[in-house]
């Protein structure tokens, strides 16, 4: 009776025999770089293209000699968007495979349940997407690549009210930490600017049917809707907007920056005023690379985890493998030009950023200028 | 409520909502009423038939411009599909339903959400993790009438899920082969005394109930676009339409899944019920309709015998 | 003495009156008989007494008290205690652990809550003073040997017998037996009809739902027919033999389509 | 390796008190209640607001949590236990599910999407529990003694009656059982273990958010009980560390470097499929008590 689970005993055993065995062989000019996401369940698209856009920066780190000889080697973690699994490969990185530095997480709530075990470790953790206020607060060797939702909002509110002269907003927002983020953060700053959001109307992660929402969106009257969500969701409320017969101004958050919105919404997406990180110099040569590497266009964050893997690595090159040297390293980096624009952290470990505003035409979208606030001003930066 | 037309307009919507629930919930109803477990893996199998669906589909009608063909094509990959995921499900009966049937309650309960697992993981790893668009195989400009906007795709929707009750209905009244299952599903062991071979009876349903998954696969797709895991919420409210119908009964799953698709677009549009608590709306009917008619709205109560 | 009665008690189903306003009376230390073709509403009327139906008009007494529509468990914490025709012992469970889920609530003084608090803290003396109890309703049943033994492992008579023995545990005032010799052949039967004289010499009152004639004219002392939901006839043995709407009822409904109701 | 073990060994503990509270359920009575990370989701959200918000010690919370939980259990077992089999597997789930949206949503109390982060660490006799191995002791601490508890009570009175409506509930009912009282009772000790599991977690995790608590986990908790053997307390905690070590297996040896990740998960379904059909009683199947052994001569 009990057979079954000799036999799976003797299994388990053998097979970490083996691998613990392995393990121990790996040569010694070897780098190591951790990633943390989901890479699998409901939020599997966003960790995935992070994932991958970590991994093209790191072959072709390897590609041009890698780090001083050493080749560099990703290890990635599925976190299935939940934050002990996350934290169960968290301590495999950290404890098991012993990697110099994370690249992740991806999701808020993930990012925060490891952000702390991060500081205690004293290991460097640069999140591409962990956008809430507060993830960076947390210890010194927490980072983002990404603006904080605070910013991206702000300039969004006062772009909203101050630029287009939108009086009278709706909403429709997603209940997780990103949607709501960026939600939280623009009406703040457009409610202060003197606009007023009329209608906020939400829905759940997964969802793909909006008429309802859209429906009383429509019936609303309101000048403008703002949809800070993700690619897929969007183009979807796009799409069933256009079928509800709306005619109306759409805007939108950094999800928007996947190209992918342009196969799923097509010409529904012309239009849509929306912020998102500046391009670089470099940012047509990464999304042309990451065709040629995956088959699919980069996701809404693979630039920033692109970038994040790249602070990484120059780190390394300059700082050795030292966990807590790679972590001043980083905080140190200056003016670095990466597929993001001109890239240097605050002192808490937020980006210095500004936020460009889009507006699609033909389904590319176009440059509008890129912008700061500070102390409630929203000013142009050149 | 602003208007007339608003009402119309999220009745249309609840209705196109409520179709793609029914659809589904009737594979779910046939299944269930004949092996009385919840395939869990029945969304996934969903998810399959819409990506095959869309490969066929894009396969056939190769660099074309849109135009008749693009009907044909969709309808040619549609069947395609459907055969596919027939034999899909019916394999999946035997490798994994199949053994377990004199076992608990349980194991195939289990066994289901192993299979969904592999499913949906195996389709994100085949295929990617980003959703894909399946063209319209025809112009899908919204029709205005009286100031309410429907899609074409929104009447294919609800005329398909039509004729797939009408056909199923008439399937499972009339002909040999449906009253077998009939039999089955009342009493699988006085079935095979009357000569019915049970085990291809089921195997038969399984065929069908995949391949209503997926045409009810494609039909979403045209909705909500294809990814690894569109089946699993869409497949857990349509087993909550067909029991909240009656779980067996092909009518109920109809009346079942346009209830909730009513519901659900209702009790956000009229209620002031917060729209994010449109999952909690299903559950919340789910509820309410076992305690006030645990066998659905159109079941038949059974009271065991004492 | 009148010890459980039910006044018009009917019960239908939809269309279907499965029991027609009947009077039954159960006199206190006999052993009672209700007997009728199938489907005339025997275990129907047996279910409206214990608990596990609602009669759809008419009352239960029992002991002078209205009893209608008490759920079931409250029914056998007065004392009425039953079997069932398609056995249903706790087929998993032990032999001797059947005949103590009997004595779940009989066991121990006090209020529940005090039983129940008792029963988690001195469990092994508890638990002893159970085991012994159950062990003495098998002895009663010849059974004690085959106490560890799974119930629905047992050969059909015992399981039958079991069946009694777990109601017994229950220290009843009342024991309805359901085709109680259903399936026995006929040594079984003599030593069940020994069995029930047994039980009613310990002062229990029994009422039972028999086809087997010979078992019924045998040990009753109080028969009641019924026929299409309704009573035709009340007497002793050698009354009933010889009432005609009895014999006619006997013999005339042999094709009744509505055999299955019994089901009910 | 060793650190990524006692990984598992704590996060088996946590749901082997949730495994526990789900074998009461559906092991001992035979619910097939689909709800536990619903308990599991209330017992952490309590920990985290009251020690964040309210600046409450760890312990203090633990009370708060596991009776809240029960309360719960009773509230949604009331209505919901009444239906059978599969029907009750779905109520249940639909609560589960009611639950999240609603801590999804309750923005003012659970902080929505975003959950709430930086649960202070617990302290006991003047020490914080920091160290891998205290956490091990304090949550197999609490397995112990609801394991203890549960066995208890499966052994006495209430043990049995739950084994007999597990059964028959028909019979058991004509036998004085109070069969909605019972299962209530059992559904609540469940949902008590389920929100203690919550709790800890909470505590390890040191941040809780709604996305945890999916549906999986009441399948996890389920797959753990099924696969130890149903109705068999010891055998019930067996399952949860073997289904955790199954699940993080391919970490713990470094697995997960080779195989992508929708490989270990497909592995996972197929490890659920193939359990079900070679050992669906479980590795111990049910326990079955002996009050006294029958000798061989008193058989004869």
């Amino acid at each position: 009776m009990k057979k079954f689970f000799v036999v799976l005993l003797v299994a388990l055993v053998a097979v970490t025999a083996v691998f613990a065995g392995g393990a121990k062989e790996a040569a010694t000019s070897q780098v190591k770089i951790g990633f943390i996401g989901p890479l699998t369940g409901d939020y599997a698209n966003y960790g995935v293209r992070c994932y991958q856009a970590v991994q093209l920066a790191v072959d072709e780190a390897n590609a041009a000699g890698g780090i001083n000889g050493a080749q560099i080697i990703l290890y990635a973690e599925d976190s299935e968007g939940a934050p002990d699994k996350a934290l169960a490969g968290f301590e495999k990185l950290v404890n098991n495979d012993k990697v110099c530095a994370i690249v992740g997480a991806v999701l808020t709530g993930e990012t925060l349940a490891i952000a702390e075990k991060a500081q205690e470790e004293g290991i460097l953790l640069i999140s591409p997407s962990a956008s809430a206020d507060g993830v960076t607060d947390i210890g010194s060797y927490i980072f983002r690549t990404t603006p904080n939702d605070g910013l991206q909002g702000k300039v969004a509110g006062y772009y909203f009210a101050k630029v287009l002269g939108i009086k009278n907003l709706g909403a429709l927002y997603a209940k997780n930490d990103y949607s709501q983020g960026l939600y939280e953060g623009m009406k703040e700053a457009f409610e202060a600017a003197g606009g007023k959001i009329t209608i906020a109307e939400t829905c759940m992660v997964g969802d793909k049917d909006f008429k309802t929402q859209l429906t009383k969106l429509r019936n609303a009257n309101v000048e403008a809707v703002y949809i800070p969500n993700y690619t897929a969701e969007m183009a979807q409320q796009l799409e069933q907007a256009a079928q509800l017969g709306m005619n109306i101004q759409f805007l939108s958050g950094d999800g928007f920056t996947d190209a992918q919105i342009y196969d799923l919404a097509g010409d529904f997406a012309n239009g849509v005023i929306y912020t998102g990180p500046t391009p670089g110099a470099e940012n047509q040569t990464f999304i042309n690379n990451f065709k040629k590497a995956f088959g699919v266009d980069p996701g809404t964050f693979s630039t920033n985890a692109y970038d994040a893997a790249n602070i990484v690595i120059n780190a390394i090159k300059a700082a050795g493998t030292n966990r807590s040297a790679i972590r001043d390293a980083v905080a140190a980096t200056k003016d670095y030009d990466g597929v993001l624009g001109l890239i240097n952290f605050e002192s808490n470990g937020d980006i210095v950023a500004t936020t460009g505003v889009y507006l699609v035409q033909n389904q590319v979208p176009v440059f509008q200028g890129n912008y700061t606030v500070v102390d409630g001003v929203l000013s142009e930066v050149k | 409520m602003s208007s007339i037309a608003e009402f119309f307009q999220h009745l249309v919507n609840g209705l196109t909502l409520g179709g793609i629930y029914a659809l589904i919930a009737l594979g779910y109803t046939m299944v269930y009423g004949i092996l009385k477990f919840i395939n869990f893996a029945h969304g996934d199998i969903l998810m399959v038939g819409a990506y095959l669906g869309l490969f066929i589909f894009n396969f056939l009608r190769g660099g074309s411009a849109m135009g008749p063909w693009w009907f044909v094509a969709f309808i040619l990959a549609m069947l395609a599909s459907m055969l596919i995921c027939a034999l899909l499900g019916m394999t999946i009966e035997k490798l994994a339903y199949k053994p377990l049937r004199k076992a608990t309650r349980l194991a195939p309960l289990l066994s289901a959400i192993g299979v969904s697992f592999m499913l949906s993981n195996g389709a994100a790893w085949a295929w990617g993790t980003q959703s894909r668009k399946l063209d319209y195989p025809f112009d899908n400009t919204p029709l205005n009438v009286l100031g309410i906007s429907i899609a074409p795709h929104q009447i294919l929707i609800l005329v398909v899920a039509t004729i797939m009750m009408v056909a199923l209905t008439l399937f499972v009244s009339k002909s040999r082969m449906g009253k077998a299952m009939r039999a089955t599903s009342l009493d699988q062991s006085t079935a095979k005394l009357m000569g019915i071979n049970s085990d291809q009876i089921i195997s038969l349903t399984f065929g069908i109930g995949s391949a209503l998954a997926a045409c009810g696969g494609m039909l979403i797709a045209l909705d909500v676009k294809v990814y690894a895991t569109m089946g699993t919420m869409v497949g857990l409210k349509a087993f909550v339409a067909a029991v909240v119908g009656g779980i067996g009964n092909i009518g109920g799953a109809m009346l079942g899944g346009l209830l909730l698709g009513l519901l659900e677009t209702f009790g956000i549009a009229l209620l002031g019920i917060p729209t994010s608590y449109k999952d909690a709306i299903a559950f919340a009917v789910l509820i309410i309709v076992l305690l006030v008619k645990p066998e659905g709205i159109m079941g038949k109560a059974e009271k065991e015998k004492v | 003495m009148i010890l459980l009665e039910t006044k018009g008690l009917t019960r239908a189903y939809g269309g279907v009156v499965a029991v027609n306003r009947v009077d039954f009376t159960v006199e206190s230390g006999l052993i009672t008989g209700l007997i009728g073709p199938n489907g005339a509403g025997k275990t129907t009327l047996f279910n409206n007494m214990t608990g596990l139906d609602v009669p759809t008009s008419g009352k239960v007494f029992y002991q002078g008290k209205d009893i209608t529509g008490y759920p079931a468990h409250k029914i056998c914490r007065l004392g009425i205690a039953r079997t069932f025709q398609n056995i249903r012992l706790f087929k998993e469970l032990s032999v001797v652990e059947n005949v103590m889920v009997g004595l779940h609530f009989k066991n121990g003084e006090g209020s529940r809550f005090a039983l129940a608090l008792k029963s988690f803290l001195r469990l092994e003396g508890e638990q002893e003073q159970m085991y012994r109890k159950a062990m003495k309703w098998l002895e009663f049943f010849h059974m004690e040997n085959m106490a560890e033994e799974k119930a629905g492992s047992l050969p059909y008579g015992y399981q039958r017998e079991l069946e009694i023995a777990r109601a017994l545990a229950t220290d009843p005032k009342i024991l309805f037996l359901d085709e109680p010799a259903a399936g026995m052949n006929p040594q079984e039967t003599e030593s069940l009809m020994q069995t029930i004289r047994r039980i009613r010499d310990l002062g229990i009152t029994v009422v039972l739902i028999e086809h087997d004639m010979k078992l019924v004219m045998n040990i009753c002392d109080n028969i009641t027919v019924l026929n299409y939901g309704q009573k035709i006839a009340q007497g002793s043995a050698s009354d009933i033999q010889k009432d005609p709407k009895v014999i006619e009822a006997y013999l005339g409904t042999d094709d009744d389509p509505s055999d299955d109701d019994e089901d009910f | 390796m060793l650190n990524f073990f006692l990984l598992i060994v704590i996060y088996a503990g946590i749901y082997a008190l949730m495994a526990l509270g789900q074998n009461m359920i559906t092991g001992y009575v035979g619910i097939l209640s689909l709800c536990q990370a619903g308990f599991f989701a209330v017992g952490s959200y309590v920990t985290a607001i009251l020690s964040v918000k309210l600046g409450w010690s760890f312990w203090a919370t633990i009370p708060v949590a596991v009776v809240l939980s029960a309360l719960l259990g009773v509230l949604i077992g009331l209505p919901t236990l009444r239906l059978k089999g599969d029907y009750l597997a779905i109520a249940t789930l639909g609560f589960a599910e009611i639950l999240r949206t609603v801590i999804n949503n309750w923005d003012s109390l659970t902080n929505g999407p975003n959950g709430i982060s930086r649960i202070p660490k617990a302290e006991i006799f003047g020490l914080t529990i920091k160290s891998k191995y205290a956490y091990i002791a304090v949550i197999w601490f609490f397995v112990l003694i609801v394991y203890l508890l549960f066995e208890r009570i499966a052994k006495s009175r209430m043990g049995r009656a739950l084994e007999a409506i597990r059964e028959d509930e028909i019979a058991a009912s004509s036998m004085g059982i109070n069969i909605t009282k019972y299962k209530v009772w059992a559904f609540a000790l469940g949902a008590a273990a389920a929100g203690l599991a919550g709790c800890l977690q909470a505590l390890y995790i040191g941040s809780v958010m709604p996305g945890t608590y999916v549906f999986m986990v009441s399948i996890m908790a389920l797959c753990m009980v099924v696969l130890g053997g149903m109705g068999n307390f010891a055998a019930v905690i067996l399952g949860a560390f073997i289904i955790q070590l199954i699940s993080y297996f391919p970490q713990m040896v470094g697995l997960s470097n080779i195989i992508p990740a929708q490989a270990r998960q497909i592995l996972f379904g197929l490890i659920l499929v193939l359990m079900m059909i070679y050992r669906p009683q479980g590795i111990l199947g049910r326990k079955e008590r002996k009050y006294r052994k029958t000798t061989k001569e008193a058989s004869k």
